[in-house]
């Protein structure tokens, strides 16, 4: 073994990525939903930083962009989260099956 | 100092009206007829600062944002439909609580797409359009008490927040396999391996979904018809027009090596954004539900004019947007007169309409004709210089397939325009007498929609600024 | 002579109308506009044929050439030749004859009329258009106003009919565009500009996939079998003036696209493809006429008996002779003017006796001999008397149809000639049921004749039609040399 | 020579009054009509004379052959070099023996029109439309190019449908003109493309030079136009074939006969002008027009001509023995005497004393014109009278109208070729030809002589003889000297046009040869036709059952000719059944069903397929990430599969 490599961080990634993915695609409570969306965040996070580390050591982007995401998916889950409640105040419920009246 | 802050005028004019919105918003005195009238002033104010020195080249922050003169006349017609906006959803607005925080919503998100278009590199392209995004999702939401708002609202920001999971994967990745953020580094380091294709694929789908692309278009009619009128022209409009000129510049100059690639996704995903659009459309009921799923056919027509590339290209799809600003803010304005009005927003009952609105009536007729694309309309002119750009790579079998869509196409317009100068109603939607505000915007709309086409000058400027 | 002229005028009038007060207004205003769009055509022919005789021999006259979207070489361009002129001559009598024959249009007279001003624009704009794409623009122009015309003031089942109509022919409209971007890209020089386009070199094989989009594209205006379904049910629903337009200018827009874009920018491919055009064509003759046998309603028989009779401009363009192209124009312009005149007359019987149908009908000749007079000049018109306008075109057609010495063409001919006789049978039966035998309904008794505004409308169509039908020779020598100038393209094309 | 201006003004005239008449006759002129119309071809009758005189007997004439003269030439309608339809106008020998005929039998009818039609309501109408019909016939016998006959055999058509439709609330009347119009205008489908076919072989639509391409063996265009085309004959074949179709369309020869007796439904004079003197006579006329290329470049042809005009003789003769309607018994004989005129042609050959049957026919044209005319005004007088029809109305009016009985009478005889009577010349001509040439066709036009005399005296007394008439109200005389006139000046005609010595005039090359009269051979023509005269004598002079005898003893021929042969019935059948039922209904129904059917079955499939495809926008956000997931996976899978296959 010679430490951990690029490879076993990128797995890690990838499966946080699916991860996130399914919970988001599988989970009917909005805020797990929500939850699941950090999940791939962080994955992209995760990926950010390990390109960083390992090949691009010498520039800064992944890093910054790291925390920008960071920054952002903190305002998107605060709008996210106000909407829900206005949806709940509505629906009397956040299980996302019980808000898809607009279809068709 | 003063010319790296005129490079970012529009922004810095953004930010401020932004900032004197909170200001009112703090007194929170004056009555909503006065802070819409001084909304209107300083937006109208904005577009006209837009157009002083507008062949501001450069970058700023190392490349991080860059202008020049066609992205700053991007930004005006931005700024001119977004004041359009304005005028057209008076009514609305007028009643409405929450004022001030609509407009600074919207500003922000108009913010947003501005440095979106500036943007030079992935962080700011990133940012901008999460700023676009983000306040457009509260603002669906603004219909407060109807249901069907909140739903729209969360459809948007749960879909956007997914859809920029899976960009900013994919823009990672791209980093990983480039080591560069910045657009104008990519081209060099873009080898074509079959990760970086996947990691494309993946950063055009955020693209796509902004502009309700088949098959990521899902969201779009759920979030247009929940929303109230102004937002989902905001949407339609504004929003779709901002993330076309990004797409442009990262298209034909980041990933200029990847020609052929994002050609032939632009050619799958055209003619099904044209079909699935179409095919939906037909069957429409609800006004906004049936103009977002024009749109949506729109967009395929717009691909058709970006896979045209070059000086062309950009310039039918510019010069489409400017025709669609005015086209579909006409049809929405009219959409929302009634609307706010009689409430009423399903084809059915537009009918009869021109026995008692005349002059709507036509309004309304001719922005779908201009959606529709036919002379002497705007949308005519857009269309066709649209296909010509797309009919310059030779691939014809996309061009007739655009060119029978328009068929379908203007089969479901003219069902509205059946419905309002054909068909009899017991009781029609009643005389509607909008303000002065929605009649100058109606008017700079059927101006716009009359002149843009026919006078030639509009074409040749953009096509002279497209050369960038 | 400023050719902008045909189109400043609608223009004008039709702003004009959009501003007036009341239905009067309008109606004089339209009414002295048409006056004057038939005074400019006709000194339009004399100038031209004086230019002519002064030794003009530019291939268009009058040119005018404007940039307009410079990036795309979009030029706003016209200019006019024989071909040309006959079309606007014949657009401008209909138009006339179509405002007269509208005057007692209350329901929303202003729209009426803008529209009727909006439509002959656009057939004014293209025939006079050498640019493709505003010939394309004014194609397109002149599509909706008849979608209204028939929509808002039509009877029957017409927002089908108005829709079919629409959709049908933006279809049509759908595939010249595409053509027009082959021609535009695929010639190599980027432009639109007919002439320079007619010099370039298309590759055969390009023009084997392209022109049967143009050809068939504008076929349709023009009723290209299988494509004629709009025709009878569009007619048949359209208010009086608007079948007039429809049949006596739009369905020429077809037949001169067909010839003045298709044959002669691809001639390679219209050889090529002659014989499936005349057979198309033949179908749609006799097909036609034979159809028309089985209508009952006085319309459909002028709407079928149309696709028969735009069969033979067809027929004229697929034989590719001199001759058969110069039938093919005189037919166009014999056929505008004579259903014009047709439905003009329909709309009179209709408008006094409330019903089309043939059966209901009769004896009409004692109650209104004018109508009943026009209706028998129109009726020996279609059959091809001569002395009328349609033997005239049809003996052309003919005529240049039996150039072709194979036994193919020969047939097609035959089989065309043999539309003469079901023509005969079914105008006879219509106009002998309608005007002629006992009368079959008593309160026919109390009906007026023509008012002065249908007789005038009348007689200025009958004038057309007899200007024809009495010395062909002008329209021949106006029409000739354009048709030479397209066969001599085709006869220089060698065939690999 | 010979002013063009007279010779337009000819067949101008009468346009001039159909013009004046038609536009305003009804409201300016009223009964003045007559006059005007009447005037105006008195003028133009004058005019005819003058330039017969002129042409036989002062300048027509160069080194003893009759010349060709186109006097007028107008450049109409060019198709292209040297092909191209002008109007001009033709001088020959048939030519100016024909404008004669047409204007003076029309002269005749316009003055006994005065009477006839007296106190109509659209009494100019008429007179409009009988100016239509004298100018367009004037034309058509003028014309120098094959083409402008086409024209103007086109007007006559018409003008005679406008003619027998005169009394249009009458529906029999409607349904005449229509069939009338409608058969021969198939007829005419032949000629065109005939003219079509020959033009096309000899460059050329003129007379003069279609003849002289098409008649000179050894001209390259004679040589395409010989060779097989199709179905194994000669494309010059075909044309002519064609050509005669158009010709026995017009002049009724069997089988395309069906419309002459039903076209009796037209006043009386106008039956006399136009279906028994003038238009009938057409084609027989455009067969004399072509007859050099018919006798020299094509005698099979000219068989076909002979055979159907033989047969048309006979077969018309035969079916006028049955008929009841005087005017269908005229009718009848009209077809069976052009029917003679047609194989004297067909018999003929080309120049000096071959061309006997050539100048028989024109000369039987002349003299049938007289007495055929004399008879249907004659029947014209009778029918004013009795106010009908049938002969079973009739008899006994010797006493009630001596002077109709008197002209009837001459032109009785005339017709049975009783000597010295203009038809007796004629037909004595006829069979001549016939006999030198076929003898199997002289045969025929012996019987059928004998058969013309029987029912011909049949008709005469049945209407004048038989039983006593019995005046039911009030009788009107004879109908007073506008009627009587005409008759009276016909009868000179049919009594004494046969001592015209036709054939120093009308040949066929244009020299003239003499004939003389060979008593021998014309013992038994004129002793069958007596014998007709006297059978009918028998059996019709006073009322008997001899002839209901003898016609159940035939019964099914007489039966069957009763009906005329049931031409018609076949015809109907045809037309209704077979394309109506067969190709028009098919036509309707495919056009509405498929045709139709197909584009409107793409509008509701368009809709279904939408209606289909709804589910996918459920409304769940997540089946929507679901797709956009499902994209963004097979669009990579798409592209990384398609990059690494390259």
């Amino acid at each position: 073994m010679t430490g951990i490599g690029l490879t076993h961080i990128l797995f890690v990634s990838i499966s946080l990525f699916f991860i996130g993915v399914y919970g988001f695609l599988t989970r009917r409570n909005m805020i797990m939903m929500l939850m699941s969306i950090e999940l791939i965040l962080n994955s992209v996070n995760l990926n950010f930083i390990a390109f960083n580390k390992y090949l691009w050591a010498n520039k800064m982007d992944g890093l910054f962009f790291t925390i920008f995401i960071i920054a952002i998916a903190a305002a998107e889950a605060a709008v996210a989260i106000a909407i829900i409640i206005n949806l709940y105040r509505s629906h009397r419920s956040i299980d996302v099956e019980d808000a898809s009246d607009l279809k068709f | 100092m003063i010319n790296e802050l005129l490079l970012m005028k529009s922004e810095l004019a953004v930010t401020a009206v932004i900032f004197i919105l909170l200001f009112i918003k703090i007194s929170d005195t004056t009555s909503n007829e006065t802070v819409l009238k001084i909304v209107n002033a300083l937006l109208l104010l904005n577009v006209a600062f837009g157009f002083c020195c507008m062949d501001t080249t450069g970058e700023l922050f190392s490349g991080m944002f860059k202008t020049n003169a066609l992205m700053s006349f991007e930004k005006n017609m931005l700024n001119i439909g977004t004041l359009l906006i304005s005028l057209l959803s008076y009514e609305w607005l007028r009643n409405h609580r929450h004022l001030p925080e609509f407009f600074v919503l919207m500003l922000s998100s108009l913010l947003g797409m501005f440095f979106m278009i500036s943007s030079g590199n992935f962080l700011i392209f990133y940012l901008g359009l999460e700023l676009s995004t983000i306040p457009v999702a509260a603002l669906c939401n603004f219909d407060m008490e109807k249901k069907q708002s909140s739903e729209a609202a969360m459809k948007m920001i749960m879909s956007s927040a997914f859809s920029s999971g899976i960009l900013l994967f994919g823009i990672s990745m791209m980093y990983g396999t480039t080591g560069t953020l910045s657009f104008a580094e990519l081209p060099m380091l873009l080898t074509g391996s079959p990760l970086q294709v996947f990691s494309f694929i993946l950063l055009f789908t955020g693209f796509a979904f902004k502009l309700s692309v088949v098959p990521f278009h899902l969201w779009t009619a759920d979030v247009y018809e929940g929303s109230p009128v102004a937002v989902t022209s905001f949407l339609s409009v504004i929003s779709k027009g901002s993330i076309v000129f990004i797409f442009l510049t990262t298209l034909y100059n980041a990933f200029a090596p990847m020609g052929e690639v994002w050609y032939n996704l632009i050619f799958l995903l055209s003619v099904a954004t044209m079909i699935v659009g179409n095919l939906f459309a037909l069957r429409q009921q609800n006004m906004k539900r049936f103009l977002a799923f024009s749109s949506i056919a729109q967009v395929g027509f717009i691909l058709i004019g970006i896979s045209g590339g070059g000086q062309n290209g950009t310039a039918s799809s510019v010069y489409f947007m400017l025709v669609y600003i005015f086209s579909n803010l006409g049809a929405f304005g009219a959409v929302q007169l009634i609307s706010s009005f009689s409430g009423k927003e399903t084809i059915d009952s537009y009918k009869g309409l021109y026995q008692t609105n005349p002059l709507l009536s036509w309004v309304l007729t001719i922005s779908l004709f201009s959606l529709a694309g036919i002379p002497p309309t705007a949308g005519f002119f857009g269309k066709f210089f649209l296909l010509a750009s797309g009919a310059e790579k030779g691939n014809y079998i996309l061009i007739t397939i655009a060119a029978l869509n328009m068929i379908v196409s203007l089969y479901y317009y003219l069902r509205v325009v059946r419905a309002i100068f054909m068909e009899k109603n017991e009781q029609p939607v009643a005389a509607i007498q909008g303000s002065i505000y929605e009649k100058a915007g109606l008017l700079i709309c059927v101006a716009g929609i009359i002149a843009v086409g026919l006078y030639s000058h509009f074409y040749e400027y953009i096509y002279a600024l497209s050369a960038f | 002579m400023n050719l902008s002229l045909l189109i400043i005028i609608p223009l004008a009038a039709a702003i004009a109308v959009l501003l007036s007060r009341n239905g009067q207004q309008v109606k004089w205003i339209s009414f002295l506009s048409s006056i004057a769009q038939l005074g400019l055509s006709l000194f339009l022919l004399s100038a031209f044929m004086s230019e002519r005789a002064n030794g003009n021999v530019s291939q268009m006259l009058f040119e005018q050439r404007y940039s307009w979207f410079a990036p795309l070489n979009i030029e706003y361009y016209i200019g006019v030749d024989g071909i040309s002129i006959s079309m606007i001559l014949l657009t401008a009598f209909v138009v006339l004859a179509g405002v007269l024959m509208s005057w007692n249009i209350e329901k929303m007279t202003k729209e009426f009329y803008f529209l009727l001003l909006l439509l002959s624009l656009g057939a004014y704009g293209f025939f006079i258009s050498l640019d493709l794409f505003t010939l394309f623009f004014f194609l397109e122009i002149a599509v909706i106003p008849k979608y209204l015309l028939i929509g808002i003031w039509g009877s029957g089942n017409k927002e089908y009919s108005a829709n079919k109509l629409a959709l049908m022919l933006m279809g049509g409209s759908a595939l010249v565009l595409v053509g027009i971007f082959a021609v535009y890209f695929m010639s190599g020089i980027h432009s639109f500009d007919l002439l320079k386009l007619s010099e370039a070199h298309i590759a055969i094989d390009v023009q084997k996939i392209f022109f049967p989009m143009l050809f068939v594209g504008f076929g349709v205006f023009t009723a290209i079998f299988p494509f004629h379904t709009w025709v009878p049910d569009g007619h048949s629903s359209a208010p009086t003036a608007g079948s007039m337009f429809l049949a006596g200018i739009s369905m020429k827009l077809g037949g001169y696209g067909c010839l003045r874009v298709a044959t002669y920018l691809m001639p390679e491919a219209a050889k090529e493809y002659a014989p499936i055009i005349i057979i198309l064509a033949s179908i749609a003759i006799l097909y036609g006429a034979f159809a028309t046998m089985m209508q009952k309603d006085l319309k459909y028989i002028n709407a079928y008996s149309s696709v028969s009779h735009c069969g033979f401009v067809l027929l004229g363009i697929g034989m590719l002779t001199k001759t058969s192209i110069e039938g093919a124009v005189m037919q166009m312009v014999s056929h505008g003017l004579m259903t014009a005149l047709f439905f003009a007359v329909i709309g009179m019987i209709y408008e006094r006796t409330h019903t089309r149908k043939v059966e209901e009908l009769g004896g009409l000749l004692k109650i209104m001999p004018f109508v009943c007079s026009v209706l028998f000049i129109v009726g020996l018109c279609s059959l091809g008397l001569p002395g009328f306008s349609g033997f005239v075109a049809e003996m052309t057609v003919f005529m240049g149809s039996w150039q072709n010495p194979e036994m193919f063409y020969r047939i097609a001919t035959i089989a065309a000639c043999m539309s003469i006789v079901v023509t005969a049978v079914y105008i006879l039966r219509a106009v002998g049921k309608t005007a002629m035998g006992p009368i079959t309904n008593e309160h026919f008794l109390n009906l007026k004749d023509a008012a002065w505004n249908e007789r005038l409308a009348a007689i200025v169509l009958v004038l057309g039609i007899v200007a024809i039908g009495i010395a062909p020779f002008w329209l021949s020598d106006l029409v000739s040399p354009g048709a030479e100038l397209i066969v001599n393209k085709i006869a220089g094309v060698i065939i690999y | 020579m010979f002013d063009k201006l007279t010779l337009s003004l000819i067949p101008l005239l009468p346009l001039l009054s159909f013009l004046l008449l038609g536009l305003f006759g009804r409201k300016v002129f009223k009964n003045f009509s007559g006059i005007i119309g009447t005037g105006a071809l008195l003028a133009s009758a004058g005019l005819s004379i003058m330039t017969a005189y002129n042409y036989f007997f002062v300048s027509g004439k160069v080194d003893g052959v009759y010349q060709k003269i186109t006097a007028l030439k107008i450049s109409w309608l060019e198709f292209s070099p040297g092909v191209s339809i002008d109007i001009g106008i033709l001088l020959d020998p048939i030519s100016v023996m024909m404008l004669v005929v047409v204007t003076f039998v029309s002269l005749m009818v316009h003055i006994y029109s005065l009477g006839y039609m007296k106190g109509e309501e659209r009494f100019s109408t008429y007179y409009a439309f009988l100016g239509l019909f004298t100018f367009s016939m004037l034309g058509l016998v003028m014309s120098s190019n094959i083409f402008q006959i086409y024209i103007f055999w086109e007007l006559v058509g018409v003008s005679s449908f406008l003619l027998i439709g005169y009394y249009f609330d009458k529906p029999s009347a409607v349904a005449a003109a229509k069939k009338a119009f409608i058969v021969t205008r198939f007829a005419d489908l032949g000629f065109l493309i005939g003219i079509l076919v020959l033009s096309f072989n000899a460059h050329t639509l003129d007379f003069e030079t279609l003849i002289q391409r098409l008649t000179d063996p050894n001209s390259e265009y004679m040589r395409s136009a010989i060779a097989p085309a199709f179905l194994g004959f000669s494309s010059l074949t075909w044309g002519l074939v064609l050509v005669f179709i158009g010709g026995a369309g017009k002049s009724a020869m069997f089988p395309l006969h069906i419309w002459l007796p039903d076209a009796m439904e037209g006043p009386t004079p106008v039956s006399a002008l136009i279906h028994a003197a003038t238009m009938v006579v057409a084609g027989v006329f455009l067969v004399g027009r072509l007859f050099p290329i018919f006798a020299i470049s094509c005698p099979g042809a000219l068989e076909l001509v002979a055979y159907t005009g033989a047969l048309s003789a006979l077969f018309a003769a035969i079916i006028a023995c049955t008929q009841t309607d005087i005017k269908r018994v005229l009718a009848y004989s009209t077809m069976s005497q052009i029917g003679y005129m047609m194989f004297a042609l067909g018999v003929s050959g080309y120049g000096n004393e071959d061309g006997l049957g050539y100048m028989a026919s024109m000369f039987h044209l002349f003299t049938h014109a007289m007495f055929k005319a004399l008879l249907f005004l004659g029947a014209g007088a009778v029918i004013h009278f009795v106010h009908s029809n049938e002969m079973n109305d009739m008899g006994g009016l010797r006493k009630h109208m001596p002077i109709t009985h008197i002209t009837f009478l001459i032109a009785c005889l005339a017709i049975a070729g009783v000597p010295p009577l203009a038809g007796f010349f004629s037909k004595e001509e006829i069979l001549l030809a016939a006999f030198h040439h076929n003898k199997l066709i002289y045969g025929i036009a012996l019987i059928t002589s004998g058969i013309t005399a029987f029912y011909m005296f049949r008709l005469y007394f049945n209407i004048f003889w038989s039983k006593e008439f019995h005046s039911h109200g009030e009788h009107h005389g004879e109908g007073g000297l506008v009627m009587m006139l005409p008759l009276i000046l016909l009868s000179l005609g049919a009594a004494f046009a046969g001592f015209i010595p036709f054939s120093q005039l009308v040949t066929s090359d244009g020299k003239p040869f003499e004939t003389v009269l060979h008593l021998g051979f014309s013992v038994a023509p004129v002793l069958l036709g007596l014998a007709g005269i006297f059978i009918a004598l028998r059996f019709y002079k006073t009322q008997n059952d001899l002839s209901e005898k003898i016609s159940s003893s035939l019964s099914g021929f007489y039966k069957s000719a009763y009906h005329k042969f049931y031409i018609d019935e076949v015809y109907l059948f045809i037309t209704h059944k077979v394309i109506f039922n067969l190709i028009g209904k098919p036509a309707a129904w495919f056009d509405k069903t498929i045709v139709d059917g197909f584009i409107n079955r793409l509008g509701s499939s368009s809709e279904k397929v939408s209606d289909e495809i709804k589910t996918l926008q459920s409304g769940q956000v997540q089946q929507y990430a679901a797709y956009f997931l499902a994209g963004a996976i097979g669009l990579g899978i798409i592209f990384i599969y398609v990059l690494t296959l390259k």
